[in-house]
């Protein structure tokens, strides 16, 4: 059914699909029955007004909240996530968009929030203890691979940097682990020129690598510059779904908006 | 620009599969919605289920001297409560209510039967008292960014000791006082009940307080700095002066609990109540505002005070020992906010 | 509970229960647990329906009160109470203008006619004892004198008759006798050869262990020569005594206390305290329980013991150091009559 | 000395000034000898990369912060804030980059906050009361003003609103009640295109009004589509204050990120 | 390009006017910042001049007898406080550990005294207790989603009633026991001081748990789960299976407190130490652990119960009566907190 849409994945098994999505939240609708599919290797862009339920979707594939009704699969197999550990649990990395990190914690330590790494010998397997050296260097890595330079210290708690840094910190953490998806809900938000494009490149670099990101954004020109397809949510559903050659930038706005139809 | 498929079905008008999760579509998510809206109906609901419940076990329950009764025994708890609430809102603790009290009461007490001073004057004497001591926890909050908790727990320490500095450890009676101090003990009929003078002080406190923290812009600010300290700082609110007023306000309801308690206990004791801090924060709690500030509302805490109060009254006139009535007291406790929980369907 | 219509009026056949609040001062004092163990078994026996009410802790007024008024919601005909303080005589008076009748157990209230009779060790006498034995065995020493008291926030008749008691035995003068912490800090007693004293302090042990450890170790920082120690009950000289110990002071110390619970008295057999008065709580209840039932079929009630505001349920001195001119009993003796084994 | 930079306001006095301002955090280095003027009428743009000190000067200007040393003038009058609210007198609306909304309070409390509306009469002027149904009223015409259409229920508690949604209440908030400035830190950041047009035409609106506006904004187009002067942080400091007339976009990249001085 | 003026001054390398207040430049300035990065260096601080000011008023008070005694009368409260700060660090709090400790104190004496059970298996059983009541708390807190403050408080009251149930109300003395329960209480010779080894005990307890929450992924998980519940589950962190894990721990600690109790007091008093909530929590806040979570160490909770015990010890061996004692710690409290907060210069 994507044929036009994305030609190139036409053959390809989806590694995550999502159907009929339902979610509500007392009396307002988040999410009114939504399918999606994210095939490997593509880069899924989903755009639409404030409120149209994008980071709703993106939450429900992710685990941090349980659809109403609706079904997910990966790779084929039907799942059910009640919390974001079980989509991690499967390869699913999420960068939300109220980024989600633990502002008493230095920057290494919410890097490998979750999955820290212990020291080797027995002072760590038996004593468990953390390699926070280890951590605090590969922390820094990673945030210069991101481009992020003005960020030398990872030991300064999340709670002192700046909203551009912090989402770094959080942008690098999908980046670092996602293994099979990584989601990403507005990660340029609070992002300078340069670290955008720091990000979009990474974006380039995780699907060049046969990894499928899906990515949330207001920036128009930031989607059609690396979307492969474009799902357009308004009210709580999907309005169409677009590429970047069959539709322009005016064209997406307008559906969007509901001034046009796909 | 050319016609695409759209990935999910056909749109067909807003919500239509929605629909069925819509809660505004059910008669129990109507309720659920109206509970949302008014936090302090559910634990209105645990009242009542109490009520019935231990009108159930013993006859006397009901009666109209008893329903009076467990009013007369929260009377104090009660309107300590409103200033705990109050000092909660803002994210604070006040671990000095009953010190405070007391205090004010031993003065009040004192200044009118030792030294004979008029009762209206000793009273106002007493509300100084408190609204002195208001100031001083304020002061400490705001000026050195102590936490609530340590303050509290430091002035809780001085005014013990200055109430038995002061009082040299006597009980001072209250048929030796003068009788406006003991009024808010008596009682006055209404139909076939007699209602007692202090548990109409405290209601009317709770009242004025629902109304000024409900309806006045103070009141707001209130919830706005317990809410968030920084982001209504930024939003221009002068968080200290909010505070230092929220702590006055705290002091002066202590004051007037402390004519209660008098009336009440038709005596003012150094040493009454001292475990009144915990049963007033326990009010507030079950009455479901926030130990974390910001939410929460002063009905919820009178539901709160009243729920604890039935509990011990209906579980004693049950016939329950002692022990098992301090053991069935903590079950309750948890139970009653279980089904607060269960009723409002908080989703965290 | 019954189905009696006015609280109190004795109009109840023989086959109605009696219904009866017993309202002790903490349940964590094995002196009440044996008081309630007490008045279960005598309410058995008179056909009452007895039900348990305490304080959270010694000195818990509030929740006595409490209990007070619930026992009158509940349509009881009496109600028995070891009163935890002055503030609860108010309640008292409401439970008995309600037509309940009232007795104190243990600790006579003041003014004492806020009840209908009080039944009770004769506090006073206890301390004398405790007092005149400590004089004879000082046997003309120093005493540098540590008062473990009940409390220093409120005032309580238990408190002032044992500790002026325990001085008057020992030949000082009290001053005001309702009135702790009055008198001379130091002089000469005159009990005994007679001596040298000097008292180091007042302290207040709520009559627990950890308050009457607490209270020792103040006492003894201020001045480590104690030689002589009052409390006021046992579990506080349990806790004197366990502070006394960890300061290496156990062994030349002399340790008095009233009770005779029979863990006290097996303290006085190791030496742990020197002497002890026993009170007798299980007489007190059942006295209490059986005046209650008459009270409320007759009207009538006990008299007060003379020259005293209430009726004495006696005191016996124990110790394995009898002095001379002391009657008392050893703690063989004692441990056929204690309470709490 | 902005004479080139900015000559439509050469010969006007500046409404807002800042001498050499000076913030450090700790061992960081926030603000490092920072100037700026403001014309009346004006749009001045600040961008910079992340952690460049754009958020920390506009939080000295509005006394969030309080400068280690520097001085600001008002109207040509020596000014030292030391709260928010100081700066609100002056007739200084903001809204800063972490929104400052209160989670728990609805949207038109949030929109109010601080300068809440009595009702008329002895009821306001003896009681007190609030006027909760015309505040509310008024909240909505706002909002719709700013093109915020999906948002219709004022009564929702904001921490239930989308991110997007909650930006639209913080730049309502300013845009209500500014009187002499109205600076704003990246407010378009989380919001839809049709909301960041409705946003930038209220900065012209603004503007027109005779109104001067500080806009942070790390949206290259945005900035230069509305502002009359783009003052560019670097590092802590100044690099160079610019008009979309005498530089391009690339231009102000390359000076932001240090490739040029301007 | 055309080149163009900058605003500001010409740029003369980075940090040049802010030179002069960069904190690094400055020796005081470099102390602070090291108080900043180890936060329990500034409690440590309060104390010695504690410490150093009770010397001075009185000889005595530095003996070496006298400061060791000051270490056994911290030792429970001390301990109980380590199980306090695991809880109060997942922005919980624990009313119940007092509680927990005497059921668990009262079930091993009993047990062994009693039923003589060998004092291996009767430690053991107290240790279950403990995990069981730390178990229950637990699993109210993360099955229901109840406030904790509700959850202790109402399982408070369950553990004190099953403690007077099952013991009567009696206190088992030491001298019945085995030796094994009451070895906390023995001391044992270090030079010229002789230590208890209770005290030892807490000590080690310190450390094991200070070395968890500092170098394992638990302990960060809690310092997590603590500051940001909501954003710990969408990091993936399982916040039920943490929050559980922490109460299970604060029940084990709590056992190990109930041996040394034991050996403390050389009883297993049913009423002993009912007070030990408030002061465990006073410990855990003068410690600077945070009550809204995710903030503060196990280190500062142990100078949080010396410098209480400091006080306490010090003023009486100053010779203050009693009263004045009372108002004193209270004033001292205050103190210690507005010279620790002095000393770290917390901008809000
Ligand atoms: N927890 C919640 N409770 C109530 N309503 C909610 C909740 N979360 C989301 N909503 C509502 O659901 C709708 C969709 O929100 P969502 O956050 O998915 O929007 P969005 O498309 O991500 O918008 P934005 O671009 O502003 O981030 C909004 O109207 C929002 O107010
Ligand atoms: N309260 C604070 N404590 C410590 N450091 C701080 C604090 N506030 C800001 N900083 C630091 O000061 C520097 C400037 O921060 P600022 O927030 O002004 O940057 P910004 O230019 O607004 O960046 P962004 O575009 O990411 O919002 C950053 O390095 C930041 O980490
Ligand atoms: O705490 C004082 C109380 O303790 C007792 O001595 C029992 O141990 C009572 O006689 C007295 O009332
Ligand atoms: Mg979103
Ligand atoms: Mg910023």
């Amino acid at each position: 059914m994507t044929e036009s849409a994305a030609p190139n994945v036409a053959t390809r098994e989806p590694i995550l699909t999502a159907r009929n999505l339902v979610k509500t939240f007392g009396r307002v609708v988040g999410l009114d029955g939504v399918s999606l599919d994210l095939y490997p290797g593509e880069v899924l862009a989903i755009i639409g007004d404030n409120g149209a339920g994008k980071s709703t979707l993106i939450k429900c594939l992710t685990g941090a909240e349980v659809p109403d009704s609706g079904e997910l699969t990966v790779s084929g197999q039907p799942v059910h996530f009640k919390r974001p550990q079980d989509a991690r649990v499967h390869g699913i990395e999420t960068v939300y968009q109220n980024l989600a990190v633990s502002p008493a914690l230095d920057v290494a330590s919410n890097l490998f929030l979750g999955r820290e790494e212990r020291r080797a010998g027995i002072l760590g397997s038996v004593f468990r203890m953390l390699d926070t050296k280890g951590m605090r260097l590969k922390a820094k890595q990673e945030l210069t691979r991101l481009g992020i330079s003005t960020l030398q210290d990872v030991t300064v708690p999340v709670e002192n940097l700046s909203g551009g840094q912090r989402q770094a910190v959080a942008v690098a953490r999908a980046a670092a682990f996602g293994s099979k998806v990584v989601v990403l809900d507005e990660p340029t938000a609070a992002l300078g020129v340069r670290e955008s494009n720091q990000v979009l490149q990474l974006v380039r670099d995780l699907r060049d690598r046969g990894l499928p990101v899906i990515l949330i954004s207001h920036n128009m020109p930031h989607v059609f510059d690396v979307a492969d397809r474009i799902h357009i949510q308004r009210l709580g559903k999907c309005a169409a779904t677009i590429t970047p050659q069959s539709h322009n930038m005016t064209d997406a706005v307008a559906i969007m908006t509901g001034a046009a139809t796909a | 620009m050319t016609q695409q498929q759209t990935a999910g079905p056909p749109s067909a008008g807003h919500a239509d599969l929605a629909e069925e999760f819509l809660d505004r579509q059910t008669p129990l998510s109507r309720i659920r919605n109206i509970l949302h809206r008014y936090p302090a109906v559910s634990p209105a609901l645990v009242l009542l289920i109490a009520v019935v419940v231990f009108g159930l076990l013993n006859d006397r329950f009901l009666r109209v001297e008893n329903l009076s009764l467990i009013t007369q025994q929260v009377s104090v708890v009660g309107t300590l409560a409103i200033a705990q609430t109050l000092i909660i809102l803002t994210a604070g603790i006040d671990l000095s209510v009953g010190a405070v009290m007391i205090l004010s009461s031993m003065v009040v007490a004192q200044l009118a039967v030792n030294n004979g001073l008029p009762a209206p004057v000793a009273l106002l004497a007493g509300l100084i008292v408190g609204l002195a001591a208001g100031a001083l926890n304020g002061f400490l909050v705001t000026r050195f960014r102590l936490p609530p908790f340590i303050v509290t727990l430091g002035t809780l320490n001085i005014f013990i000791a200055l109430t038995l500095l002061y009082s040299n450890g006597a009980t001072v009676r209250g048929s030796a006082m003068p009788d406006l101090l003991t009024w808010t003990g008596t009682t006055f009929p209404v139909g076939p009940v007699r209602i007692s003078t202090g548990v109409v002080v405290m209601l009317l406190l709770y009242v004025a307080i629902a109304f000024i923290l409900g309806k006045t812009a103070w009141g707001r600010h209130v919830y706005a700095v317990g809410d968030d300290k920084e982001a209504a700082r930024l939003a221009g609110i002068a968080v200290n002066k909010v505070l230092m007023s929220v702590y006055l306000a705290a002091g002066a309801v202590l004051a007037i609990g402390a004519w209660i308690q008098i009336g009440r206990t038709n005596a003012a004791s150094p040493n009454a109540g001292m475990d009144l801090n915990l049963d007033s924060i326990t009010a507030v709690v079950i009455g479901g505002t926030s130990l974390f500030g910001g939410r929460g509302s002063v009905w919820g805490t009178l539901l709160g005070a009243l729920i604890v109060g039935v509990f011990r009254n209906g579980l004693s006139l049950a016939g329950l020992d002692v022990l098992y009535q301090t053991l069935a007291v903590g079950v309750l406790i948890i139970l009653a906010v279980s089904i607060d929980q269960w009723i409002r369907k908080v989703k965290s | 509970g019954g189905s009696s219509t006015t609280p109190g009026a004795s109009e109840g056949t023989s086959d109605e229960k009696v219904g009866v609040s017993l309202i002790v001062k903490t349940t964590t004092n094995p002196f009440f647990v044996s008081m309630q163990d007490g008045a279960k078994k005598a309410a058995e026996a008179e056909n009452v329906d007895l039900k348990l009410a305490a304080g959270k802790a010694d000195g818990d007024e509030d929740t006595q009160i409490q209990a007070i008024e619930n026992a009158i919601s509940k349509g009881d005909k009496g109600i028995l109470i070891t009163p935890n303080g002055p503030s609860v005589v108010d309640a008292l008076k409401k439970a008995r203008d309600a037509g309940l009748f009232v007795i104190a157990l243990d600790t006579p209230p003041d003014p004492a006619d806020a009840v209908d009779i009080t039944f009770a060790t004769d506090n006073f006498a206890a301390g004398e004892l405790i007092g005149k034995w400590t004089a004879a065995q000082l046997d003309g020493k120093k005493a540098t004198i540590a008062l473990v008291d009940l409390f220093d926030d409120k005032i309580v008749s238990v408190d002032y008759n044992r500790d002026q008691g325990f001085l008057t035995g020992l030949g000082i003068d009290t001053a005001d006798k309702k009135k702790n912490g009055d008198e001379a800090k130091t002089g000469k007693y005159t009990g005994g050869k007679g001596g040298e004293y000097e008292i180091v302090g007042n302290q207040a042990s709520q009559g627990a262990e950890d308050g009457g450890r607490t209270a020792m170790e103040t006492l003894l920082s201020s001045n480590p020569d104690i030689n002589v120690v009052y409390t006021i009950n046992e579990p506080a000289a349990a806790g004197a005594f366990e502070a006394l110990k960890s300061a290496g002071k156990d062994k030349d110390v002399l340790v008095v206390s009233v009770d005779g619970g029979c863990t006290g008295v097996n303290n006085v057999k190791s030496g742990v305290i020197g002497a002890t008065a026993q009170q007798y709580p299980v007489k007190m209840a059942e006295l209490g329980v059986k005046a209650i039932v008459e009270l409320a079929k007759t009207g009538n009630k006990p008299a007060n013991s003379e020259g005293l505001d209430f009726f004495n349920t006696g005191v016996e001195l124990v110790t394995d150091k009898p002095a001379d001119g002391l009657k008392s009993i050893t703690t063989t003796e004692a441990t056929d009559i204690c309470w709490g084994k």
